[in-house]
């Protein structure tokens, strides 16, 4: 009975993570200038690393798999928002300025005030 | 389910190669491969699982680690010219948006 | 299956290199191709290789690579003369070597020449004789130790190579000076200094486990060393140069690189002296299997040591000479 | 057929991408990179081999009866670590060429080359 609702709740985790994964993937090919991008990498980046780690904790009781699972999923949270800011605060720097309003020409369903 | 997961990764990863490749800024490029790191993690980690020998997820924790090592590298030399964006990337800017 | 795929990327990453201008996006796909290759690695159940292609990919690769680019210039002048000459070359080359492969054994087929000469002894007899589960440690650290040491030797070498090419004579340098060039953009980025500090301890150990694991797991000297600078490096690319050097001398470093090919070397000179073959770690002790233990263990930490200087010792050296041109720059421009 | 022999024929692809960067550009650093990319074809190469279908990685547990060679990965773990240290001295070198020079270009350094003769 145990195994049945582990293998279920596993299964979950993984499905939400994957599908998290590729929506985040799809921000980052369509969306229009680097810190969207940024934000949907970012954003779902995190989550999705966090749902498909814990769906693996679930798949195997062994205490130190789980424990090196934990690791990677405690540096992930760590680092890649720090990353993230940091890269965002150089393009800052560098010159690029944030995309504030859609240009004239591009036609899409977005609001135009953000 | 591990397959699963394992396809929406590879998916993910040809996103992100496109995103490499296409830029148009540096910004970009630096974005996917980050991306893509925190992509092999994950399917170093699912890999183990489904080739039954999880043990290997050592390989993982380095890549979580110290794969943010070349972001940093990049800020570090960001306040060189060369690092500037450039008429070229505005132009191909406006080209691809 | 998925090695296909792997394998697919790879070849439009090379591709994507191939016609790109900007070095630095150059430098970025190659981090994506690191990438790509330990992952191909690890479908191959490599562990130990991908390993070392996980810590060198991403810790030092790159940051070579960027750390020429910025001192060489970013962007490639196009080529005046057309390369239909080389593109034949390479067509032609390319044909007779998918030719040769014709003849070659199936991928994965158990009964391929390679796996039938050495492969079996080192597979069923390395428990009984060294006595440690990770078979490639086993083969690295002594069934072939003396090869490792030659590749030892090479490392240091190069090592010293970087080190005649770029190395500059220091001046009792006015350190407030260099200092505020340094870390000038640093103090800007508090979040990432604060965060890289707190994770620069668990480096280290994590290099430790991989330094002393690699017997039981994949790991090793090689792998650990890297991982070693990895952190070092960090640490001087977030605090300036001028404070790491303070905290780790250049001189006890090259120091250290030659003791680790000494370690090595001085091991099988016990042996020697014992009365087996050179790097036969039998000798160190009666028990023959404590003994491989004791040699094996000697010899990663030689490796470890040389590996982990020699990649401080070449980051080092490309941040001094950078720091030389940008002092020569600005004196140049104080003098007009 | 196809299958069996896909592995090689993309480390013959990849081996030939590095060589023409190698061959058909000037620029110093792009060789290098070019340089870097056929390293890594041999090494996909020596991989490929050692695998054995079936197989697992070759550290001996329990239960495990097939394991793949372990030699070529002996070979090729200390390989990555000597390649990286060469694609070093060959970066130093062209830093200082850069500094002799004022250019990593073949051709540019060709023509100082020939205005001092």
């Amino acid at each position: 009975m145990m195994d049945i609702i582990m293998n279920i709740s596993s299964a979950v985790f993984l499905l939400i993570g994957s599908f998290l994964c590729v929506s985040g993937g799809v921000g980052i090919l369509r969306f229009p200038d680097l810190f969207t991008r940024m934000h949907a990498a970012g954003v779902t980046d995190t989550l999705a690393s966090a749902m498909i780690l814990t769906g693996l904790m679930l798949q195997n009781p062994d205490g130190l798999v789980i424990l090196k699972l934990i690791i990677i999923l405690l540096m992930t949270l760590f680092i890649s928002p720090t990353a993230s800011h940091a890269l965002a605060r150089a393009a800052m720097i560098n010159g690029l300025k944030p995309m504030l309003d859609k240009p004239a020409d591009h036609e899409g369903g977005m609001s135009s005030k953000t | 389910m591990l397959t699963a997961a394992i396809i929406a990764i590879l998916v993910v990863m040809i996103m992100a190669i496109t995103r490499a490749i296409m830029g148009p800024t540096l910004y970009d490029r630096i974005l996917a491969v980050n991306m893509f790191g925190t992509k092999t993690v994950l399917l170093i980690s699912v890999l183990g699982f489904a080739m039954g020998r999880p043990e290997f997820l050592d390989i993982a924790i380095v890549y979580a680690l110290i794969n943010f090592i070349s972001v940093i590298a990049v800020l570090r030399h960001s306040d060189k010219s060369i690092f500037k964006t450039t008429q070229a990337d505005k132009k191909s800017m406006q080209r691809h948006s | 299956m998925t090695s296909v795929f792997l394998l697919a990327f790879l070849v439009v990453i090379a591709v994507a290199i191939v016609r790109m201008r900007d070095l630095l996006a150059v430098s970025m796909l190659l981090g994506i191709y690191g990438l790509l290759s330990a992952s191909f690695f690890v479908t191959m159940d490599a562990v130990d290789v991908a390993f070392t292609e996980a810590s060198v990919g991403a810790g030092i690769s790159t940051l070579l690579m960027l750390a020429a680019i910025t001192l060489t210039g970013r962007s490639e002048h196009p080529t005046r003369h057309k390369p239909v000459l080389a593109l034949f070359v390479v067509l032609i080359t390319g044909c007779l070597l998918i030719y040769g492969t014709l003849d070659m054994p199936y991928f994965g087929s158990a009964d391929a020449p390679i796996h039938l000469h050495v492969a079996p002894h080192y597979i069923n007899n390395s428990m009984q004789e060294i006595g440690i589960p990770n078979i490639v440690t086993s083969v690295l650290a002594s069934y072939r130790g003396f090869d490792t040491f030659g590749e030892v030797v090479v490392i240091f070498t190069a090592g010293m190579g970087v080190l005649a090419l770029l190395s500059v004579v220091r001046r009792a340098e006015n350190i407030t000076k260099i200092d505020s060039i340094n870390d000038s953009m640093h103090a800007e980025y508090l979040i990432l200094r604060i965060v890289v500090k707190a994770l620069i301890p668990f480096i280290l150990l994590y290099a430790l486990y991989v330094q002393f694991h690699g017997d039981f797991g994949p790991g090793g000297g090689f792998q650990a060393g890297v991982i070693f600078a990895a952190a070092i490096i960090l640490y001087a690319m977030l605090f300036g140069m001028s404070t790491a050097r303070r905290v780790i001398n250049q001189s006890v470093i090259q120091f250290f690189a030659a003791i680790g090919v000494l370690l090595y070397g001085s091991v099988g000179v016990v042996a020697l002296i014992n009365g087996k073959s050179f790097l036969d770690y039998s000798a160190l002790s009666a028990d023959p299997v404590a003994g491989q233990h004791l040699g094996i263990l000697l010899v990663e930490l030689g490796v470890g040591l040389t590996v982990a200087s020699v990649m401080v010792i070449i980051f080092f050296n490309f941040e001094g000479r950078r720091d030389v041109l940008q002092s020569q720059e600005n004196n140049h421009k104080g003098d007009n | 057929m196809l299958i069996g022999l896909y592995n090689y024929w993309v480390v013959v692809v990849l081996m030939m991408i590095g060589f023409y960067i190698v061959i058909a550009n000037g620029n110093l650093i792009k060789k290098i990179v070019g340089l870097s990319i056929f390293q890594t074809s041999v090494f996909i190469f020596y991989i490929s081999m050692a695998k054995v279908d079936g197989g697992t990685a070759p550290i001996l547990a329990e239960g495990i009866k097939q394991y793949s060679n372990p030699l070529p990965h002996v070979l090729i773990l200390t390989a990555i670590v000597v390649g990286i240290a060469t694609t070093a001295v060959g970066l130093a070198l062209a830093v200082r060429i850069k500094e002799a020079y004022g250019s990593i270009e073949e051709e540019e350094i060709q023509a100082k080359d020939n205005l001092d003769c």
